[in-house]
């Protein structure tokens, strides 16, 4: 039994899967109500499935201990998972939203970078522009996710970031 | 006669012109820089050829080597598509001079409608109403107070050395007008040493209302109806549909005529189109001739039944336009969402990468015009139009429930889409009911509704993800449990 | 009000109801067979309900079981398709019976329709013209003479358990006839045991057209113009086209007049076809009424812009039809080609297997039904129809050029299909000219001629095919020579 | 340098690379002329390419040592290959066209054995019915692909052959 928590959704829900009934069909359970569920096809980056008679395509994207990013039917959802053992641990040690604080700040689309607004040392407030980017004949700002100080500049003027890529730390 | 047609662009526009070159039996040359090496326009045409990096300076912007393609590849003319050199007269002169047909108007033609100024005075002449307004600078504040009275007010004082909402300020009245003037002059001189204001009419809930037109070589020319194009984000449209939902016969006729004047006014060839404001009041103001095919000319496609590339080549082969005005007969309704690759709540920046996976939707009155295909890549040196969506239906509300329906069939992987966002537009009782205009996204809180729609749509996929996610986790806690067995004992394992 | 149908269908035509429903806001219910569970019906569908074995008889004929998938699916109704239980009054009639909506004819209307003999008679009844012949069977050979005297010669004599060109004879003369009758007699009597005859006109150089019709529950009818299918193999449909080259304005409205009548006559429901053959003097003769939609709707659907599975589910939901015969007006031209999985050097043998790449046509006016996806399979259980490739146009050429570029666009890897002799085909001047005969293929030896196209096709790619045999055989032997290098060294290693 | 002969094709070619341009360019000479190919993606199931400016796609298919089964932007071929020492030894042992004196009568459809009409035994001559089978609602019937005496007959009625499957034996 596993415990799942879904991005900006309240509650938590309980998952397992019951039985195996041959030819790809499976009974699974969500809390208390079982579902009938059949596979179509499966690999490491996604599944399709057949589940109480209507059919959904997923497809696995990054992944780690403990959260899962998937894109359901078009729609990107991301989920933690915690067996109920991992998960009195994990509540402990404070975590729930992930990223809050990391310092550094990442590129959320690849561009040209026109120009660095900040220099080593700068103080910045949350939401001051960083650097500019252009892309796609677009100029598009990069802005500090968070109060403190910039370290580590990554960026290069004229240079080409991905997404992705840190900018900068800021600490 | 065209015999062989280079085409300076990419993408889906590259894509288009072929189709048509190929139904005719002509010959095409496609063109393609480093990064579209692997595009579908490079499969489809007869020839290709590499033009340079992909910086489109060092590819599609390069005059000299797009030269040097036609003449090493015997092509007899260019189309241009739109956007890159469509719109370059020193370009279109250069084909001129090498003897080679450009699919479009005229270097001159061309220049005189980039040039908003000329252009302005050019329709004034052929009594084709533009925005009221001075009709170049004005001398002082004098002078811009006789010309708001003259207008009325509110009016816009205009800074031409402003742009993106800077030396921009709407007043109501004489006083308001005076400071006004004060304070645009300081912050023009403050930002770039000088000032030169304008002052036009200020309108509130404008449609972004434009025609398409034809002149041929000589000189006839029609308009094939208009399209309504107000839901834009940053100026840059989003949704067209035709007809317009407020424009009636009588309108259509009436603003059709002087759009047919218009084309005359600037000695237009080929096709184009006659940008207009409409106000509120129903009054229309003509803007500018977009002097090249546009990116939504599907919809009048649907609704004419012409093949409007087949009429531009017509055009440039000084052939006459094959119909009179009164042949053309509106069919129906059509809508295009143009499919952008960019991420809605990011302010619409641009999503690029890898498309690993895509279903193109199709079916009875569907076309969608697209480079993509499954393993394509979304390139970040170009514009992030990777499909045209188009539907018709013999009403308007046939046509808005083909487009969700195909909207939700469209499944593009791997770059955010403006996909979700026609949803919701689409949806709206706003839209259905043609509530129109270039603010309709902020007037109607469209971004917001968005987000409760996801958050909807979130919700209602919360089992689906369950399973899915419960699949994977004990797949692969069963092979690790069993690393040595074969993958598919796994069924048989799980407790 | 119809909000839920069953689909008892599978293929492109179960897509194609989906389609539609999805644009109404209609749920759906997908059945499939242990062969379709990775098929595009599934996904598309609301919902999808396994229905049993790849075998027809186990899944898809299999009445009980889609009746309990109706029952526990909460379905209002049933869309049959073509094929399969479509034409089948015992389905109709077990669906009256559970208070299910057949969209479709009534069960009574489709078994009139089904029985060749009861039908013909209805239509003798309202005037519609069939062809010449016996009534019902001959009594004797002086029967058939006389009846052969009145209808004048050539007969053919026909047993009724004959089939497959046993049991025919032409004949041209009392002589002829005599001694026919005798060994038509004696093949009937060795081949089953018993004999039965009909006489009837033997046509040369026919025509199938055929029109599409709707009748309303309140009695109300409509023709929707004609199509022309003459191009066939085996008596399967290859080409459609409408208009018919040879139907004027005067004759489309003649003979829909009867087709009007002919609904009447049998007190027809919802959507049928009229089938005719048209001998070469121009007389047309009905045939049969297939009590169904056609494989070929989509042609009609482009020139008329109606959507017709949405008529049928006005007409199933008991409304009046929304127009009149003068609402209609025939709009362009319109051809369908029938993508079947089969060799034509082979007699037109099934081509079956994976189908690892597809690429699908699109365009201005290029429309294409299929179950095809990149990785589907082509099964050996169901019919070759594997996609319909719809084109439209201003003028014919239009629409015939524009089908031979989308025909070059539609590449499918794995199996044979019909689309390069619908190359060869589209491209003949006969074609071309409109000289159509359901014996066209062998009239015009287009066999022959397409193994001379496929033969200068291959001339044509001689280098190419060079080029790639080249690059693999001097990679690989660079692999071998190099086993332990990395492979993409191997360019820096070629002689 | 390699000689190759395309089936339904009378003329053989000569071919080889020529030069290596880098970025993906090369040289490469048929019989006596040379040609620029640039190649787009390749793998060994099939290649992309330019050649001569204009693209092509190829899938490759079955293949043998000196023979190989391609499809060509659409069009299949049939291709032999032979070093130019392979080429006498391959004259001289007779070769040529492939499978003429083939014992085994192969079916070119997927279907339903619906009848077999020969026995063990039977003289049969080249276009004689064998057997019929049931494919996609049609009948097609399987013809003996030479004259000779039917031995081990494989298909079974109501049995299901693949395509390639052996009928029987015609010796």
């Amino acid at each position: 039994m596993t415990n799942y928590k879904i991005q900006d959704i309240e509650k938590s829900f309980d998952g397992k899967v019951v039985e195996n009934l041959g030819n790809n069909d499976y009974v699974i359970k969500i809390n208390d109500t079982e579902h009938k569920l059949k596979i179509i096809s499966m690999s490491s980056n996604g599944i399709e499935f057949i589940l109480n008679q209507q059919y959904h395509k997923a497809k696995y994207l990054e992944q780690s201990t403990n959260e899962m990013n998937i894109v359901i039917d078009n729609v990107p959802m991301t989920i933690n998972l915690h067996t109920h053992f991992d998960k009195i641990v994990y509540k402990n040690s404070g975590g729930g939203g992930s990223g809050t604080t990391q310092k550094a700040l990442k590129s959320q689309i690849p561009g040209k970078v026109v120009s660095i607004s900040v220099t080593h040392g700068d103080s910045v407030r949350k939401g001051d522009v960083v650097c500019t980017l252009e892309s796609m004949k677009m100029q598009v700002t990069v802005k500090a996710h968070k109060d403190g100080v910039v370290r580590n500049i990554k960026a290069k003027e004229t240079g080409i970031v991905a997404k992705g890529d840190i900018i900068a730390d800021i600490e | 006669m065209i015999e062989k047609v280079l085409i300076a662009n990419r993408g889906e526009i590259a894509l288009r012109v072929i189709r048509t070159c190929k139904a005719l039996g002509i010959k095409t040359v496609a063109v393609y820089s480093d990064e579209d090496i692997n595009s579908m326009h490079v499969k489809q045409a007869t020839e290709a050829y590499h033009i340079g990096e992909a910086s489109p300076a060092k590819s599609y912007l390069n005059q000299e080597k797009i030269l040097d393609v036609m003449l090493s590849s015997g092509a007899d003319s260019v189309h241009p598509g739109y956007g890159f050199l469509s719109e370059n007269d020193d370009f279109a002169r250069l084909c001129e001079k090498n003897k080679i047909i450009f699919i479009g108007p005229s270097a001159d033609s061309m220049n005189l409608c980039g040039d908003k100024m000329k252009c302005k005075a050019a329709m004034l002449k052929a009594e084709v109403p533009t925005v009221p307004g001075s009709p170049g600078l004005v001398k002082d504040a004098d002078d811009a107070e006789k010309i708001a009275n003259d207008i009325g007010y509110p009016v816009m004082l205009k800074s031409v050395f402003g742009g993106g909402g800077r030396g921009i300020r709407i007043v109501t009245n004489d006083k308001e007008l005076r400071d006004g003037y004060e304070s645009v002059t300081g912050e023009s001189i403050a930002a770039v040493g000088k000032s030169a204001i304008l002052v036009e009419k200020f309108l509130e809930k404008t449609r972004h209302i434009e025609y398409q037109f034809a002149r041929d070589t000589q000189g006839n020319a029609v308009h094939i109806f208009e399209r309504e194009c107000s839901i834009q984000r940053r100026n840059q449209k989003l949704i067209e549909q035709t007809p317009s939902p407020i424009v009636d016969e009588e309108t259509r006729a009436r603003v059709g005529e002087s759009v047919v004047n218009a084309s005359h006014a600037v000695d237009y060839t080929n096709l184009g189109t006659a940008e207009f404001l409409r106000a509120d009041n129903g009054e229309f103001y003509f803007i500018e001739i977009n002097a090249r095919l546009q990116v939504e000319h599907p919809i009048t496609e649907f609704v004419s039944g012409l093949d409007l590339v087949k009429l531009q080549l017509d055009i440039a082969n000084g052939e006459p336009i094959p119909f009179k005005q009164n042949d053309l007969k509106m069919n129906g309704y059509a809508i295009e969402c143009r499919i952008n690759a960019e991420d809605t709540f990011m302010d619409f920046a641009p999503s690029t990468g890898p498309v690993p996976d895509v279903t193109i939707p199709a079916g009875p009155s569907v076309r969608c015009d697209t480079y993509l295909y499954p393993g394509c890549t979304v390139s970040p040196y170009y514009d992030s139009l990777m499909a045209k969506l188009v539907t018709w239906g013999q009403t308007f509300e046939e046509s808005r429930t083909r487009m969700l329906s195909a909207l939700n069939d469209f499944y593009i992987q791997g770059v955010e889409t403006s996909i979700p966002l026609y949803k919701t537009i689409l949806s709206s009782d706003e839209y259905k009911n043609g509530d129109l205009s270039t603010d309709f996204l902020k007037r109607y809180d469209m971004i917001d509704r968005l987000a409760k729609d996801l958050k909807i749509e979130k919700e209602n996929k919360t089992e689906a993800a369950l399973a899915a996610v419960i699949i994977h986790s004990e797949y692969f806690k069963s092979r690790l449990q069993n690393t040595t067995s074969h993958n598919s004992h796994w069924k048989d394992k799980l407790d």
